[in-house]
């Protein structure tokens, strides 16, 4: 049983079109609600962390422990004025940031989380082509910088914008390859090789073990992809002052914000999914969802050691890492992952 | 003050000190260069009311040792030296700034520090403190002064 | 939209974050080439030079505190040098030494902050603090000798204000212990990254020639060949008795002026360890400028001193006309000379390695716009 | 002395070394002070807010000499004391002093000196003290 088939078991007098709409609806909501409040946890310890690793104390102020500081500067950023200049254009000006923060928030749906006691698997969507959906999501996101650095007509967000698109298309392609490199696998063991719960369902040992390569580079492009620290050339602070959201202030600037954090916990949900076993764990008690969540605070950490240590590699250098090295090691990957299935079947 | 004499004498601290008139400043100089002085530290303008003293300070790294080389100007009008150094060319726009000092043949001679309007030269012993003057931004970008206080700040 | 041969105008500065303070730097872009670079500067101009016309010669090391602000007594130093050769009253043996703990001091406190800032300026946000931390147990010395963390006013003409007290030199001594593992450790994580090596080797090359030419001092004209240091060439305070060496460096490329700071760090540290050994007892202050003598000292003359600040060579031009105070003050800033070259090393280069370049000169505009 | 250049090394394993570093210090303690709870230690000679000894000034005007921004001016005070005849005072406009100690160096009674006392915000747009409140203790000084 899952959290989708109970909900839905709650409205199934209202007929089968009024209980559909209805469950997905509330199980949306339900999602949006956790998921913001996981990003402002992800925001939060984030601000611990590095504060602790700068040998600081870090927000203390509001709240015990500093706790409700995230709600305090959400709600200052919602009374804020939002600036707008003169000469941006319009539409895609206001569309950028939801496009960002819808993208990510539609990714959040595909995922699977494991079960977790009584509530059964977690869930919203389990589609049969879950993984070509979810990166199909996630290049929503640079169109929304895209088009943030384009219409807000300003040399560093147009400068940033490029920037970003750039990088986007050098490290999307090994990251795809090195995907497919777990499909692969999968495909041998599960007829469903594309939904996301059935390859980490059929895996005998975590795919980063058997991978290393097709870790690494995944593991690469999603850094690129959340753009910190050292690929943070798109919004790059020291040199292009923010980069595509320069011009942004209030609750729109918010939303570029919570994007980016948004996609390093996704980030490493979808790293820990893929690479290092998700839900799997050694005991079946239905922990699948804690199992998840270890593992992704475990990659998260990583990820902010990372962030906080890195100097900003240079753009060109960076096009260059993508082609030159990244994407003969995704195939690479990619032809020792099929060669691992034909003859010895893992 | 006492007339001016082109010569050489000691400083205070046993330093050669050059003197020349401003006609024979560049060629002294271009000279001084070539024996190995090639390091321009300072150029200095010294306002001394009925004359400006222009002093040059020169380091060579071989010899490691300085000399200065002074002359005056009464028209406050000097030959320039960027041809010889091009570290001269900011250090002549500042003196230019706060002597007001014109050096003949500077490629760019403008104002370094303070807008290019501002009225009279702050280094200067006649200059007037009391008259306080304003800097604002125009829609170019551009610095201005102006004496309005209600304009700048 | 622009075509793609055209040129872009982009105005870095005056209020962005990587310009350490004030800069403005009209650069041409093309993409992310930057073809050419024109600095503007003065947007922190007091004219220091004439407001120490109208002071006494004891009031003006304030206006000498200001300038090079993160590393106070250095530039004190620099003024005292001039002000005392130009007055004729000379510290006694205990202040020269501590003057050269205190310069040296100072040049540390300097080289952290720009090491905590290129970092940020490269997008490494840790080793920032770091830096500060380091820095702290020097403000700590300063404050517990002058009162003051920053501008600390602490060296007065024929001496200095108060004396090094016990406590002081423990201080001083606890530092010298501590200090070289930091650093290491802080070196550590910049050299033995691999980006930041790739960020700064081989990026903004500068000529000894031009650098001669453009009357570049300091960290920078080592790093490209000449062994200059006012230290060794004209030893002044008490650094013909210790014993440093000079980094230099052929490449004169960033990480050259990078490792070539780094080692002056080292050598820092070095000559603070032997100052405090040798620091000899007796008096801390000329009798002649204490008191109410400290306004009725009167000279004549003029007289060009320079010292090896921490940005390069720091030189003051004091005349006097017999007077109270000061008849014309000038000062050779390092910076201003420093930052000139950019037009050379600007041209050519991406935005990211402008940013970098402008890093590893280290501006101060406190001492470039006076 | 030439500086040596790092030598090749094999990728990645330096910059792990110093996330490895980075990380370490998570589990070192803050060295940040929390302000008004706790507050940071101040030696003997940290100074600010200047105090005067109306009874030991004599009315020299040393202080109003060596000031270097005018932020000392000398005020007439209606008080008796033998040794100060003219009866002027010194009052400070805190907004300009910059705490350059010139005027405790060179006051020849020792009448005029600074001490640790560093908490001077007001509300007041106006930083000047009269000679009167120079001599009363900061919390006693309405502003």
């Amino acid at each position: 049983m899952s959290l989708l088939s109970r909900t839905y078991s709650i409205f199934s007098i209202l007929g089968y079109y009024a209980s559909t709409f209805i469950t997905y609806l509330i199980d949306s909501i339900i999602l949006l609600l956790v998921a913001a409040v996981a990003i402002i946890l992800t925001i939060y310890f984030f601000r611990k962390y590095m504060a602790r690793v700068q040998l600081r104390i870090g927000p203390n102020r509001v709240g015990k422990y500093g706790t409700l500081q995230l709600i305090a500067d959400a709600l200052k950023l919602m009374g804020k004025e939002s600036i707008l200049p003169r000469l941006r254009d319009d539409l895609p000006y206001k569309v950028a940031p939801i496009l960002v923060f819808t993208g990510l928030m539609i990714a959040f749906s595909l995922l699977p989380y494991g079960s977790f006691f009584w509530i059964g698997d977690v869930f919203i969507s389990n589609s049969g082509v879950g993984i070509i959906l979810l990166f199909a999501v996630l290049a929503i996101m640079p169109i929304g910088e895209l088009l943030a650095g384009i219409s807000s007509h300003n040399k560093y967000s147009l400068t940033g914008a490029l920037r970003s698109v750039a990088k986007d298309i050098s490290f999307e392609v090994p990251m795809m390859i090195s995907v497919l490199a777990i499909v692969v696998m999968a495909s041998a063991r599960t007829p469903e090789s594309l939904n996301i719960a059935s390859v980490v369902s059929s895996e005998i040992l975590p795919y980063g073990i058997l991978q290393p390569l097709g870790l690494f580079v995944f593991y690469i492009g999603m850094i690129a992809r959340a753009s910190y620290s050292p690929f943070d050339m798109g919004e790059s602070e020291s040199e292009l002052v923010s980069g595509y959201s320069t011009e942004y202030s209030g609750m729109r600037f918010g939303l570029f914000y919570v994007g980016m954090f948004g996609t390093i916990l996704l980030g490493s949900f979808i790293v820990s999914l893929f690479y290092l076993g998700g839900y799997n764990g050694p005991y079946q008690w239905n922990l699948g969802l804690i199992y998840l969540l270890i593992k992704a605070v475990v990659v998260i950490v990583i990820s902010f050691t990372v962030w906080l240590t890195m100097p900003r590699i240079r753009i060109d250098k960076f096009v260059n890492l993508g082609w030159k090295y990244l994407f003969p090691i995704s195939v690479i990957n990619l032809i020792l992952a099929g060669f691992l299935t034909l003859y010895l079947g893992w | 003050m006492m007339e001016f004499q082109p010569g050489e004498e000691r400083g205070k601290d046993g330093r050669r000190i050059i003197k020349v008139r401003k006609e024979d400043l560049v060629s002294t100089l271009s000279k001084l260069k070539s024996e190995g002085y090639i390091h321009l530290s300072l150029i200095t303008g010294v306002d001394r009311k009925d004359f400006i003293e222009v002093v040059y300070h020169l380091h060579s790294f071989e010899r490691n040792e300085y000399i200065s080389v002074k002359t005056v100007t009464y028209n406050s009008e000097v030959p320039s030296v960027t041809s010889l150094w091009k570290s001269a060319d900011w250090e002549e726009r500042e003196e230019y700034d706060l002597v007001g000092i014109r050096f003949i043949g500077h490629p760019n001679l403008k104002r370094l520090f303070l807008p290019e309007n501002w009225v009279g030269h702050p280094l200067r012993k006649d200059y007037d403190l009391k008259n306080v003057q304003y800097i604002n931004v125009d829609e170019e970008g551009e610095d201005y002064a102006t004496f309005d206080p209600g304009d700048g700040w | 939209m622009v075509a793609m041969s055209d040129w872009v105008e982009l105005n870095i500065g005056p209020h962005h974050p990587s310009t350490h303070g004030v800069l403005r730097l009209k650069a041409r872009v093309e993409g992310e080439m930057v073809r050419e670079v024109e600095p503007v500067i003065g947007y922190l101009h007091r004219n220091a030079e004439k407001l120490c016309e109208n002071t006494f010669f004891c009031d003006n090391i304030i206006y000498f505190d200001r300038m090079d602000y993160v590393g106070a007594p250095g530039m004190e130093v620099g003024y005292l040098e001039a002000a005392e050769k130009l007055l004729g009253v000379f510290p006694p043996e205990r202040a020269v030494w501590i003057r050269t703990i205190m310069a040296e001091l100072s040049r540390i406190a300097s080289h952290l902050i720009w090491l905590a800032a290129f970092g940020l300026e490269l997008g490494m946000l840790t080793p920032f603090f770091y830096c500060f931390d380091l820095r702290e147990s020097i403000l700590t010395i300063f404050v517990e000798a002058s009162g003051s963390r920053l501008l600390t006013n602490y060296c007065s003409i024929g001496g200095v204000y108060q004396d090094f007290n016990e406590k002081i030199t423990d201080e001083v001594e606890k530092f010298v212990q501590d200090a070289p593992k930091k650093v290491e450790e802080i070196n550590s994580l910049f050299i033995k990254n691999d980006i930041f090596i790739s960020r700064n080797k081989g990026i903004g090359v500068l000529d000894k020639n031009v650098a001669i030419e453009y009357g570049v001092t300091g960290h920078m004209l080592r790093a490209s060949g000449v062994e200059y240091d006012v230290r060794k060439a004209e030893p002044y305070l008490a650094y013909s008795k210790v014993n440093f060496e000079i980094p230099t460096s052929t490449k004169g490329d960033n990480l050259a002026r990078y490792l070539v700071r780094i080692e002056e760090i080292r050598q820092s540290i070095k000559i603070i360890s032997q100052s405090i050994k040798k620091l000899p007892e007796g008096p801390f202050f000329n009798p002649k400028a204490k008191k109410s003598m400290m306004i009725r000292l009167r000279g004549d003359g003029e007289v060009y001193a320079r010292t090896e600040s921490s940005k390069g060579e720091f030189g003051v031009y004091i005349v006097g006309d017999g007077g109270v105070k000061p008849y014309r003050v000038r000062v050779r800033s390092p910076s201003l000379r420093n930052l000139s070259v950019m037009r050379e090393l600007g041209r050519n280069v991406m935005i990211a390695d402008l940013v970098s370049i402008l890093g590893t000169t280290d501006l101060v505009f406190g001492e470039i716009d006076r | 002395m030439e500086v040596k250049e790092p030598g090749r090394k094999i990728p990645l394993v330096g910059s792990l070394e110093g996330i490895m570093t980075v990380f370490k210090h998570s589990l070192m303690k803050p060295v940040t002070v929390q302000y008004p709870e706790e507050k940071e230690y101040t030696p003997d000679r940290f100074r600010f807010r200047i105090f005067l000894k109306l009874d030991d000034c004599v009315g020299c005007t040393l202080c109003e000499q060596v000031c270097p921004n005018k932020s000392i001016k000398m005020e007439t005070v209606k008080r008796e004391n033998p040794r100060n005849k003219r009866m002027i005072y010194p009052d400070v406009n805190f907004g300009t002093c910059t705490v350059c100690r010139n005027c405790e160096e060179i006051c020849p009674t020792d009448a005029i000196y600074l001490t640790h006392v560093f908490e001077t915000s007001r509300t007041k747009n106006s930083f000047l003290y009269s000679p009167e409140e120079l001599s009363k203790p900061e919390d006693e000084v309405v502003k």
